[in-house]
């Protein structure tokens, strides 16, 4: 029999320090994929957050920045503009890029800058243990909302890529999902064409990925993977939000 | 007269409370205690672990470098710190899930079947219970006593029959270490 | 939550708050912090008087501090390293509005992303001022859990009373271990003295302003001038220390937060073996504590400065003593916790006058400058 | 027997996303603990040895959706399931 | 642009940057060094192989400026007082990542947003690390329109030499002042020494990573000494200063950048009465020249420290001389500017033995500790 | 004959500072009238910016608090959470609120502070000498895009109130100008609505004013004005964005 | 004369916007410089004292425009202007 | 010798030009020189300065609190630089826009209608080189050459005629003064 099924180049060997169902991990794969798959493994630098995927590093065999919480779009911007025949990009968790990189992501947006984002929306702060996220839904219990988040107290979620999508130099936006088979393959072809948005030096580009955060969210895998399709999608609706052709 | 004890296992074995009610034992006898859980990137993956240390006198460092004693729950804890054991400490190994014993000669081992204790007693989330009653019949740096009554303080507001139900445990650990003597 | 419980250092400084006035909390998630906030926002929510906000980010939540400090309340902020970098610009504008506010930094290991560990990398930032231009933060550096409770009672109150920012500088161990801790009575809001200068609106009163800019070279000037003198008048009032065996003390140790328990580990365990060392904890950081150890290094050979960074307060050490006794310095910084064991061997080679100690780093200071013995 | 997978038990976290995704119900959770101390998910032909109560068709869903990497997917080739053929005329 | 030319500051310091190989520029507006980003942004718009992006923040630019050193640029930026506080976060990774990198501070009168006027408050954030954890930036301090373009050189030279941020500080005045210059010849980057470590794509070679996170405590510690061996190194190699008339002096002004130009005009006017004054001015105040004023500490009797703020570097000067001669301070800060002859009495009077100085604020510390004498 | 313009009740004695034709100074008296007429001088506090605008504290005649560039928004949430019953507005131009102070406004937007914003879009960087903000159009020349802003190199202009607008926490969000008496009174109006709104408790409100800068747009007042009718208007139109009923 | 303006020369800056807006063209830039070094705005009765020659309505959109609240307008009162048919037939 | 010149007008009256070819003469004449002039907010408001410091030894500070010569171009310059100018000092006036004297005895004054004469060359712009013309024939520190090549260096690129005519301007302002001596 032959092998239909096996790990990517652009993936080391060493296993992930995510939890178990961590969204974070099949998200790592699918981009490792697109890069293998566009061949651009040598000439590719990836910005990881702050944030559970701090260490992507230890995973993507490409070169790789560090950055200050939520500035992976300006550390990126930096890159780029050095070596523009490079292909950037950055992976940034919920917290990273749509609280303290707000400003950072909106501008290089506006700019146009030719950078492909990553945004891991897993509506919760992973890494530091699970406060409330500007992502977190009304109602959603966090250690910084342990009545549940109260949009008159707490604020509303954000819809960071609504609000990219009203810059006038974003290209791509959309907003998928890793629940399933099919979303995990309609998420690799949204991460292709994000990519590729910079191949063609067309702009800036991001994916918004739903992603399960099992432990924080307190559920097993499946349940998370539940949650998102059912809770997550009403407030983030998986859809095309721009595409400038 | 001072000792470290370090807890260590998966989370969900109740790990920390067994540590949380040592040092609660510890401060009602009025003596000097510091409770160290580990925090932050150290617990992704599941594993928990905290350092009491009890003492007559101001303790300088909650940390312990080499404990007296050390409680293993699972298999990895005891690989973890079965190097780290002081010379003539104690290494208390939950035998359930801990088959093996650590290479050394110069440390005393206890092993407590405490998941199969648990089950016995029809209550398999006890087995922190257990150990620490085991443990501490051995160590006995603080009286019994204390630790029933710091189990009421840590379970506070909680319902009786729990309550009652960790005490037994504390009391079968024990027991099981007497009558194994 | 009477008579002894036991707390961690993070929830301990949060209830202290709480019960010193505290009414607003504003924060931005960051280890090895996050159960202050956290604990904060448990506790407000059950308050219809108190205010905690999850900010955007540390910039937007210093600059809430800011706001709700002009409105008057007993308002704190905490972070730790990276987060407390970004408050910089803010800071430099509550002190030079004269603004009360309580900050704490519980230390990570640094420069950088670093780690989550236990660390004391960041005393030049609160020392010394981390943002721009001439002002100074009171800085109180806790070592035990009790003192965590007292010292934040302590802040807010100082605070008020000199209109300026304090600090509670940390570390990632005081901030997770749990200790025994009594607090004091809860003080009622009401009872906290009136602030004349506060705006809420310019009902029945000519309208004020709350600003930090001052074209006019000579009122910026006045304004340097009024807070040196302020700064000068705490330095003279506040400065404080704790000192332990350092009567007939040949050698002291000099050791602030958890780098100082565990050197007063090591003292205690040297005395044991007859040596003659002492320990000098600095509780004030700003102000340090300099006519003390000043007059201390009159009758004392040296001084081993203990801390879990390269070398920060041992110029603050250095300043005091002016050569007087021999200084020198021995480090752990990244996160690492020394043993009172290591420190014990550290001092006792000092004291017999080997050249160089064995693990971390050091250097020492004779009368005659400067000289590196190398470092781990 | 169109497909079979291999499950790299010390990668695996025992999340169980591959079972549930799994349309041939081929994949389980077994009562083992790996060295990092999960339970691993296990392929059938661990517990059925025998090549025919395999349903596996390889489809791949399983380590589509495996978080871990822990999945290799092989499938039978034409030429392969022609020889099968063969064999049961024979 | 041969022989010399008349340039302002901000300018002088732009082409300087343009001839060293500067290809990036990230930065954001800020009074009083404007002139020098539309330097920048004017010449790079005549190269194609050059960056200049004006960044939405303070933030936002310093880490672009990570990122283009990350890829290998000569990168600059520039800001003034509270642009610099907001810029910490982002030095400190730098400094841990060991990138070189050159930041401008133009200092203007703070705290706080205070005014666009020169002052020198900010030397212990540039000196002690405003960041968090500990790193150390080489500050160089240009008094001359000449040492401008020089030590702009200088500063790129150094920052890739030692792979550490550099720091060029100078004040509003130094920013806006028109004077004569000569610049050298222009670098081609390609001459540039190669860099082994940049990111530019896996191509041919394992993959790189640029990093500040050591979660393992033992690799932070090995990182922090590290950084300490480099900055001892940096220490023993670098520090240098102006020594004007000191070696018969009885009594010496140490002052630096504007403040120094202006002292040496008061040292300049009391030699002619006679007077045996003298004037030290530290170049690199990171590293400071301790060792030579350690030396000349040993005969002088006393040193007037005059700075453009309360007093920051004063503490550097007596940790240089720990008592071996009086030091006393004389500021003017909030972006007030001496005249000559103001230094010039205040410096006779202290030669008299004076009590206190007319004006400005003073302070003295004989060798037994800390006096004040009061303040303007 | 009776008087029937002069002087608001809210705006102090002293002579502005601004530049001859300063829209900054026109809007000054408008938020004047506004805070007069709907008699809540003695419990409003303003927060100016850093900016050409930063004495607005020497000219409103209420309580004034300064902020840092850029986070008035901050500061405003601060005050207003503590005092929930009086009315607080920021003051602010396009560099403060769409540049530095992007993720202060869009957050405070998204929680819903109860704050009013007004915000002055001259499409530069009036008090630091005329440099490019975020707002200048593609083509203008500034002192930093000496040869004007080309999109590709130096990014297009934001489009902030729209972005506001996606906010779920904002209620009423418009655009206007004060070229014109006409423009001048529906900038009073918007301004007037945007203090109800607060009043109201319904959430954040902000008018985004197209204003002249002669002295760095080098232009004569009058010539200013019509610039701002045609070209800002192309790029910002003028028009309501959000209105939540 | 049906309105009347006063203009503050001291305030004015000379920004030409009421002289712009003013439908009656009631308003000119003097040449007389202020102490501020401004040219300010004057109204035509400055210059034309005689009243009937002053046609300003009193419509305020100078000032309304005036930037630096240097205008204060007066209008006629009803009975005002009463008054002055009265006066005419008289 | 050392002096210390303000410069002082309206925005538009080329007040900066004059400080900076007189500061580029000196610099071609091989003296120290510094130029400063005001910025930021001071600006605003429409008023322009600037300080000229010409010596023969390194400038020790290039601000003047008490200028030997203040050239005034406009009536706001005069008040608010009168009282500043050094005993002995001069201060020169635009007497076309400025009626009326500082009131102090201990300084001479030199009035130059700058704006009549521009006016009579058919270029009100040259006022600013009539001035300068008219204030250097006066100070003298730098030669009338110096000057004129000044000019030049400081419109290199600019048109032929352009530089004449503020050359011309310049000799027509010393020549004012030997005439009214
Ligand atoms: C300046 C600064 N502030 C705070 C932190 C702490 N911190 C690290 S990651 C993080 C947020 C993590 O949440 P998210 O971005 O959603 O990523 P996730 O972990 O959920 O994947 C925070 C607050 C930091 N490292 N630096
Ligand atoms: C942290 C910080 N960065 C920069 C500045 C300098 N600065 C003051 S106002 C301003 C922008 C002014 O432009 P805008 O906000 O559009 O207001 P305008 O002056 O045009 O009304 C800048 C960059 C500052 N004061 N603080
Ligand atoms: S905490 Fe959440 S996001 Fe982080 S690794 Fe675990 S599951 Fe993934
Ligand atoms: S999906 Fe992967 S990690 Fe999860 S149980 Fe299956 S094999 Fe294991
Ligand atoms: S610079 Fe522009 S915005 Fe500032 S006051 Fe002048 S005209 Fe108004
Ligand atoms: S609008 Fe006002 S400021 Fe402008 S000219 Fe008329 S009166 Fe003067």
């Amino acid at each position: 029999m032959k092998k239909v099924f096996s790990r990517p180049e652009s993936l080391k060997e060493t296993p992930f320090h995510y939890c178990p169902g961590c969204g974070h991990s099949i998200i790592h794969r699918l981009v490792a994929e697109v890069i293998d798959e566009l061949g651009i493994r040598e000439r590719t630098i990836g910005v990881p957050p702050a944030g559970c995927a701090v260490l992507a590093y230890n995973y993507f065999d490409v070169d790789m920045a560090e950055a200050p919480h939520g500035r992976a779009a300006a550390v990126a911007t930096g890159i780029k503009r050095m070596l523009p025949d490079r292909i950037v990009f950055t992976y940034q968790g919920d917290g990273d890029i749509a609280a303290i990189g707000t400003a950072e992501t909106i501008h290089a947006a506006s700019r146009g800058e030719r950078v492909t984002s990553i945004f891991v929306n897993n509506a919760i702060y992973g890494m530091t243990g699970g406060q409330m996220a500007p992502t977190t839904l009304p109602g959603q219990v966090t250690t910084t909302t342990p009545g549940g988040r109260a949009p008159l107290r707490d604020g509303n979620p954000i819809d960071l890529s609504e609000m990219l999508g009203v810059a006038a130099g974003s290209v791509y936006i959309e907003r998928t999902s890793v629940t399933s088979p099919k979303n995990i393959l309609k998420t690799k072809k949204a991460i292709k064409k994000a990519f590729t948005v910079q191949l063609e030096d067309r702009g800036f580009a991001l994916v918004e990925i739903l992603s399960p955060c099992p432990t924080n969210w307190k559920m097993t895998p499946v349940d998370a993977a539940r949650w998102v399709d059912e809770s997550m999608t009403k407030i983030f609706p998986l859809k095309v939000i721009k595409d400038v052709a | 007269m001072s000792l470290k004890i370090v807890f260590s296992g998966f989370g969900g074995q109740g790990v920390l409370m067994m540590g949380y009610v040592l040092a609660v034992a510890g401060m009602n006898e009025d003596k000097h205690v510091t409770f160290l859980p580990a925090y932050g990137a150290e617990v992704r993956g599941g594993t928990a672990n905290c350092t009491v240390v009890v003492s007559d006198e101001e303790i300088a460092s909650p940390i312990a470098s080499s404990p007296e004693f050390v409680v293993a729950m699972n298999h990895p804890s005891m690989i973890k710190y079965q190097n780290m054991v002081k010379t003539g400490g104690t290494m208390f190994l939950n035998s359930d899930l801990i088959s093996g014993a650590p290479p050394r000669e110069d440390i005393k081992v206890v092993r407590v079947p405490a998941n199969s204790l648990a089950h016995e007693m029809g209550n398999d989330r006890a087995l922190n219970m257990i150990m620490l009653g085991a443990v501490m019949s051995t160590v006995g740096i603080v009286s019994e006593k204390a630790l029933a009554q710091a189990v009421e303080t840590v379970l506070e507001g909680k319902k009786k029959s729990l309550v009652e139900i960790n005490q037994k445990a504390l009391a079968k650990g024990s027991q099981y270490i007497s009558s194994s003597r | 939550m009477a008579g002894k419980v036991l707390m961690r250092g993070t929830h301990v400084l949060g209830e202290a708050a709480v019960r010193a006035g505290c009414r607003a909390y504003f924060g931005y998630p960051i280890t090895p912090q996050n159960e202050l906030p956290e604990y904060m926002a448990a506790a407000f929510a059950k308050m219809d008087d108190a205010v905690f906000v999850q900010a955007e980010s540390e910039v937007a939540s210093i600059n809430m501090v800011m706001g709700a400090s002009i409105a008057g309340a007993r308002v704190m902020t905490s972070s730790s390293s990276p987060g407390i970098s970004l408050k910089q610009e803010g800071i430099s504008y509550i002190a030079a509005m004269e603004l009360p506010a309580v900050i704490v930094n519980m230390m990570r290991g640094g420069p950088g992303l670093g780690n989550i560990a236990p660390a004391q990398g960041d005393y030049f930032q609160a020392t010394k001022g981390g943002g721009h231009g001439d002002y100074r933060l009171i800085v109180l550096a806790p070592a035990y859990g009790q003192e965590i409770a007292d010292m934040t009672r302590q802040a807010f109150d100082l605070a008020d009373h000199y209109r300026t920012p304090v600090m509670i500088l940390g570390d990632g161990m005081m901030g997770q271990m749990m200790e025994p801790v009594e607090f004091p009575e809860p003080l009622a809001v009401k009872s906290l003295p009136r602030k004349d200068w506060i705006l809420d609106g310019a009902k029945g009163r000519p309208s004020r302003v709350i600003r930090s800019l001052w074209l006019d070279t000579a009122l910026e000037e006045e304004l340097n001038w009024r807070l040196a003198r302020k700064y000068e008048m705490i330095s003279r009032e506040l400065a404080d220390q704790e000192m332990y065996l350092v009567d007939d003390a040949e050698l002291i140790v000099v050791a602030y937060g958890t780098a100082a328990r565990i050197a007063k580990g090591g003292v205690h365990r040297l005395r044991e073996t007859g040596l003659k060392v002492g320990l000098f904890r600095p509780k004030t950081l700003w102000p340090f504590p300099s006519a003390r150890l000043a007059t201390l290094s009159r009758h004392i050979d040296q001084m081993v400065v203990f801390e879990m960074s390269t070398g920060q307060m041992v110029e603050d050490v250095r300043l005091a003593v002016e050569g007087r006794c021999e200084v020198s310095f021995y480090g752990r910084p990244g996160g690492v916790v020394a043993t009172p064991e290591e420190i014990a061997r550290v001092l006792s080679s000092a004291y017999h006058r080997k050249a160089s100690f064995e693990g971390g780093g050091s250097r020492s200071w004779q009368a005659q400058g400067y000289t590196n013995l190398g470092s781990a | 027997m169109k497909g079979r997978i291999e499950i790299d038990e010390e990668r695996c976290k025992g999340c169980g996303l591959c079972v549930a995704v799994c349309p041939k119900k081929q994949i389980e959770i077994s009562d083992r603990l790996n060295t990092k101390g999960y339970y691993p998910a296990c392929f059938q032909e661990a517990m059925a040895p025998d090549p025919d109560k395999i349903e596996c068709t390889g489809c791949a869903l399983c380590a589509v959706c495996c978080p871990d990497v822990a999945i290799e997917v092989y499938r039978e080739t034409k030429d392969e399931s022609k020889d099968k053929d063969q064999e049961k005329e024979g």
